[in-house]
């Protein structure tokens, strides 16, 4: 890891003491009486879903912060204490729902360390496929909203015209737009169908001239410079120290990135830089983002490559404990039908023990934390979100901002409520 | 030679309905020419290509309950729409659109007031329309209203400056007030717009801020302020703020054709009002470009660039053109 | 690796590639310390709570045949039943730290509690377990000594239970189908 | 430094659009193919000769990570046979509001009995309409969707897309 020099204008970023979440209007300010309280969310059009930032105003300055969370709080977790290994699998996608393939990536990642199982060569490419796209896809979201919610309106839709590209990709693979179930612990659910290679090759040599008009359309932008730049700083020392990650933490200046870091999946077979901006506004977190799709589409390209070579090639491992029968052989082997009965009533057991992966989401460290007490249910699944984590960072970025910024600065963050919530 | 009062009388009654249809299809011009250039189609369910789109607005407008504050002080929350509506409808009362006919034995003016100090006229009303806004968003009781309407009153009084310094160039080039005799001055020399391209650059910026449009629409920045001023209104009281919006924006559009782009001066001079109308919807179509295509400023530099920039380009232009008018 | 310095030490463990060290909830901010400053495990990726209450006492299934033969040294395989290993006490806390260099070498310090005894908060060590430390309390009822803000997250503020912990009654709504019996 | 021709680059971005055609679908009137591994509205299957070919195991209900299946099985006896194997499902139901469209039931079906077909139009005004019985799921679905080329974009793994 290497912190790139920082500049002069980090002076003045702290984490608020003694709480880090939350901004305390100074108390000669609140004896004066001219803090208006605003109730942004959890019903505001620029919240990301339910959000409720407690926000104190003097004039247009923000001069205290919380936010308070929970309102899409679902029980994910313990709902996954009571469906079996299989069956939860269902249930990271709808978690962070922007970055699903991820989500549902660190899970099954997750039963399969448990489970010590290898995985073929076409899952492993195909999964980096898959959580590729879905970063670019995740990445365009946020392009999308944070252009809308600074006023460019234009730019939501560009952005979303790729994203149907990217959904309609997932639909042809995996059947479904967004919640795919398409990894299975031991590979991919069905294997890739023929056509998708050549519609994959059209998306890859069309994404980056759509960069481009992102870019045209903003980056040089003069007002959106003035909108971005300078604002929301968080230095490196507290990005580590709040614990960003991802796109935040590379913003400000930490070359970190858990794909080059450890490598899973074929990262480490893949060529890729790692986009390292050092402000730690949100201009450079901008940047990231779009070097990043960049990125990704270069990665996807490799991936497509290899994979066309893996034609006819295993999907899944062979394994009858772990994996239905192919279809096929339940009419002819009685074998494998008990085998079939046994997996979808009871599920397949995972050994004892306990494990934490994490993975390089979107968003930034993705942590799956599970305990198995060798049954067929998991007996604990905590998620890392990100989104959580980078909500924390609020009231640090939050020093000198006005209203207008208090949207650009959240929005910056990058945050899934699902995920925040969970 | 001037018209009996009859003939303005009806005169004006076609103009309010002319503008009113105006302001209808400026809105769909809005949604449709937004629609494509963000890869939509935009409206296109109520008649044929949407064209009926304004007229169904209307009638869910009115029909929608118009929901009322329980907080709100009644008598200027319900008082504070018909300002702005009733003053932008005014502004557009001096604003030449024709050369004048004869009909018959009666004088018919290109204009419903032909007033000798017809600018003074639409910026006073202009000033008293921001009432509406002001007192619309403090009457509602609501701190994202409060907000906006904060707002509306530094951004406008702000830049009410520098739009009137900026049209300072063209009333001494043309000598005089009235929008009819610049637009006739023009007819003589060249539009306005060629010399004075600086106060055009300056009108039209302000003019933009004036009228609450992207990127300085912060008084109602939705993103932000959700609605700004009108976060409360709904139902027609709503429609009347939206009214009175874009009738601003007309009238400011037809203003800045009248000093700088010679009104309805045009290669064919019957077509008068044709030329008037084609020059107005392409100033218009530009406030929607911009629209489409820019981001939000942000408060503090909206009004740094204003009294920072804006005003003193708009005074240092009105100076070098007095200097000028005055040494040929 | 031997963790034995860590203040606070109680065992430690490798399993799955991952490295795991118990110490004392007394001496959590201690160890916290010295791991950050002399480790360099400055970044806490993730704080865990995970109940343990019933664990290793449900009644377990057996999975019985395969088509490619049976291996009997695989539990997840079949055929032969373990029951897990009994843990200390009831609740632990698992703090997953990461350190910032090449390799990415990660650490998971536990601490193990009984229900209502108190854990430090590490917020002065590291910030970022503010929101985890709260979630912690609010969902598994877990008692955090010394933070700044300990109130309820994701939970209403009067809610009450800990919604996560193994005794909280599940509940849910029925699915609705026709009224054929 | 401002760089106010970069600005005006970005007024060129939105220009070019007018050109385009848009990229929207007029939804009623055009319906895009879905691919045909889409996963929509469930649908049960008979054999040829008329009897149904699911047996009442209740292994879909199983597998649903979501429990919106509802199986009741009855035997079948000489004169009254309605499925192929010993048992028919009595009751069959899927509450369409709660259901995942996750395809686990296709998965468990062993007998290829239940599938999900490509049918996305599936909204109610009441609740209680989306509880799709026995006798709604046997039907072929009222309203069709284009399907992309099958060839092309599926794999014939699943058996039962082959054989349907």
């Amino acid at each position: 890891m290497a912190i790139l020099e920082r500049p002069a204008i980090y002076e003045g970023t702290r984490i608020p003491s003694p709480i880090p979440t939350v901004l305390q209007v100074p108390d000669e300010l609140r004896e004066g009486g001219d803090i208006l309280q605003v109730n942004f969310g959890p019903n505001h059009p620029s919240t990301h879903g339910v959000l409720r930032l407690i926000v104190d105003l003097n004039g247009e300055e923000v001069v205290g912060l919380e936010a308070v969370i929970g309102y899409l709080h679902t029980g994910f977790e313990k709902n996954m204490e009571q469906k079996t290994w299989w069956k939860a699998i269902t249930y990271p996608e709808r978690i962070d729902y922007v970055a699903f393939q991820n989500n549902e990536y660190v899970f099954v990642a997750a039963i399969e360390k448990l489970l010590g199982l290898d995985i073929p060569p076409k899952a492993v490419w195909m999964r980096t496929l898959l959580n590729e796209l879905n970063r670019l896809h995740s990445h365009l979201v946020w392009l999308g909203t944070s252009g809308l919610e600074l006023g460019a309106i234009s730019m939501f839709w560009y952005a979303f015209r790729e994203r149907e590209q990217i959904l309609d990709l997932f639909e042809l693979v995996t059947g479904y737009r967004m919640h795919t179930r398409y990894f299975q612990a031991g590979g991919l659910a069905e294997d890739v169908p023929r056509g998708f290679y050549p519609e994959c090759r059209k998306f890859v040599e069309w994404m980056p001239k759509a960069i481009d008009d992102y870019e045209a359309l903003l980056s040089r932008n003069e007002i959106w410079l003035e909108r971005t730049k300078g604002i929301g700083l968080l230095s490196a020392e507290d990005a580590i120290a709040l614990g960003q990650s991802g796109p935040v933490l590379r913003a400000s200046g930490v070359d970190w990135d858990l794909r080059k870091a450890e490598p899973y999946l074929a990262y480490d077979q893949v060529d890729f830089d790692v986009p390292v901006y050092p402000n730690g506004d949100v201009y450079d977190r901008y940047k990231v983002h779009i070097d990043e799709m960049r990125q990704s589409v270069r990665i996807v390209a490799q991936c497509l490559d290899v994979l066309e070579g893996l034609e006819g090639e295993p999907w899944i491992v062979d394994d009858r404990k772990i994996v239905l029968p192919p279809r096929e052989e339940l009419h002819t082997s009685m074998e494998s039908l008990i085998h079939h009965f046994k997996i979808v009533t009871e599920g397949y057991r995972v050994p004892e023990g306990e494990v934490y992966v994490a993975i390089e989401a979107p968003r930034g460290e993705m942590g799956c934390y599970v305990v198995s007490d060798g049954g067929p249910r998991p007996w604990r699944v905590k998620f890392r979100g990100t989104s959580f984590v980078a909500l924390e960072a609020t009231a640090t970025c939050m020093s000198n901002a006005l209203v207008a910024d208090l949207i650009a600065i959240v929005g910056s963050l990058d945050t899934v409520m699902g995920e925040v919530d969970r | 030679m001037t018209e009996p009062w009859w003939i303005s009388l009806i005169k004006a009654f076609l103009i309010i309905n002319l503008v009113m249809l105006a302001f209808a299809y400026t809105t769909l011009l809005e949604r449709k020419l937004l629609g494509r250039m963000q890869l939509r189609y935009g409206p296109n369910r109520a008649g044929p290509y949407g064209s009926l789109q304004p007229i169904a607005d209307l009638i869910k407008l009115i029909r929608k309950e118009s929901f009322f504050p329980s907080s709100a002080i009644d008598l200027p929350y319900i008082v504070a729409p018909v300002i702005s509506m009733f003053t932008a409808l005014a502004a557009f009362s001096v604003i030449p659109f024709g050369a004048g006919w004869h009909l018959w034995h009666w004088h018919v003016d290109g204009e419903i007031a032909n007033v000798s100090i017809a600018l003074i006229v639409v910026f006073a009303l202009g000033s008293l329309g921001i009432y509406g806004f002001i007192i619309g968003g403090w009457a509602s009781e609501s701190k994202y209203s409060l907000l906006g309407s904060m707002r509306t009153c530094a951004q406008l009084v702000s830049y009410e400056v520098s739009l009137a310094l900026s049209v300072l160039g063209v009333v001494l080039m043309a000598g005089s007030l009235s929008l009819v005799d610049i637009v006739h001055k023009q007819g003589t020399t060249i539009p306005y717009a060629a010399p004075q391209v600086i106060g055009l650059l300056c009108f039209f910026v302000a003019g933009i801020a004036e009228t609450n449009r992207a990127p300085f629409d912060l008084p109602e920045a939705d993103t932000e302020l959700v609605a700004g001023y009108h976060t409360e209104y709904s139902g027609m009281r709503w429609g009347l703020f939206q009214t009175a919006e874009y009738i601003n924006m007309i009238t400011l559009s037809a203003l800045m054709v009248t000093l700088f782009f010679a009104g309805w001066h045009g290669p064919y001079a019957p077509l008068g009002p044709l030329w008037f109308f084609l020059k107005l919807l392409a100033v218009v179509s530009i406030f929607i470009w911009l629209k489409a295509t820019l981001p939000r400023l942000r408060y503090d530099q909206l009004m740094r660039f204003g009294w920072k920039v804006l005003l003193p380009v708009a005074t240092l232009n009105a100076v070098v053109t007095a200097a000028l008018v005055v040494a040929f | 690796m031997s963790w034995e310095h860590v203040p606070g030490y109680v065992s430690e463990k490798e399993a799955h590639g991952e490295q795991t060290v118990v110490v004392e909830p007394g001496q959590l901010v201690e160890a916290a310390l010295h791991l950050r400053d002399e480790e360099g495990f400055s970044f806490l990726s993730d704080i865990s709570a995970t109940d343990y209450l019933g664990w290793g006492q449900k009644g377990v299934a057996g999975y019985i045949g395969t088509a490619t033969g049976r291996d009997l040294n695989r539990p997840a395989a079949q055929g032969f039943q373990i029951l897990p290993e009994l843990k200390p006490k009831r609740f632990s806390m698992s703090y997953h730290l990461l350190a910032l260099r090449p390799g990415a070498p990660r650490l998971r310090l536990q601490v193990w509690v009984e229900d209502g005894e108190p854990v430090p908060s590490v917020v002065e060590v590291w910030p970022t377990a503010d929101w985890h430390e709260r979630e912690a309390y609010d969902l598994m009822g877990i008692r955090i000594e010394g933070h700044p803000n300990l109130a309820r997250i994701l939970m209403d503020d009067d809610w009450e239970g800990h919604p996560l912990r193994k005794d909280y009654p599940i509940g849910g709504e029925p699915v609705r189908f026709s009224s054929e019996e | 430094m401002p760089q106010p021709l970069d600005t005006v680059k970005g007024f060129g971005v939105t220009f070019k659009q007018i050109f385009k055609k848009p990229i929207t679908q007029e939804y009623p009137e055009v319906k895009r193919p879905v691919y045909p591994r889409f996963r929509g509205r469930h649908r049960l299957w008979r054999f040829e000769n008329g009897l149904e070919k699911c047996v009442g195991c209740s292994l879909c209900a199983a597998a649903c990570p979501a429990d919106c299946i509802r199986v009741v099985a009855a035997e079948n006896t000489p004169d009254n046979r309605i499925s192929a194997g010993e048992r028919y499902a009595r009751i069959y139901e899927i509450n369409m509001s709660r259901c995942i469209f996750c395809g686990y039931c296709e998965l468990a079906c062993p007998f290829d009995a239940i599938t999900l077909g490509n049918e996305y139009e599936i909204s109610e005004y009441a609740r209680d309409d989306q509880i799709y019985t026995k006798d709604m799921l046997l039907a072929p679905p009222i309203k069709r969707t284009p399907v992309a080329d099958a060839e092309l974009y599926d794999t014939p793994i699943p058996y039962y897309k082959e054989h349907a």
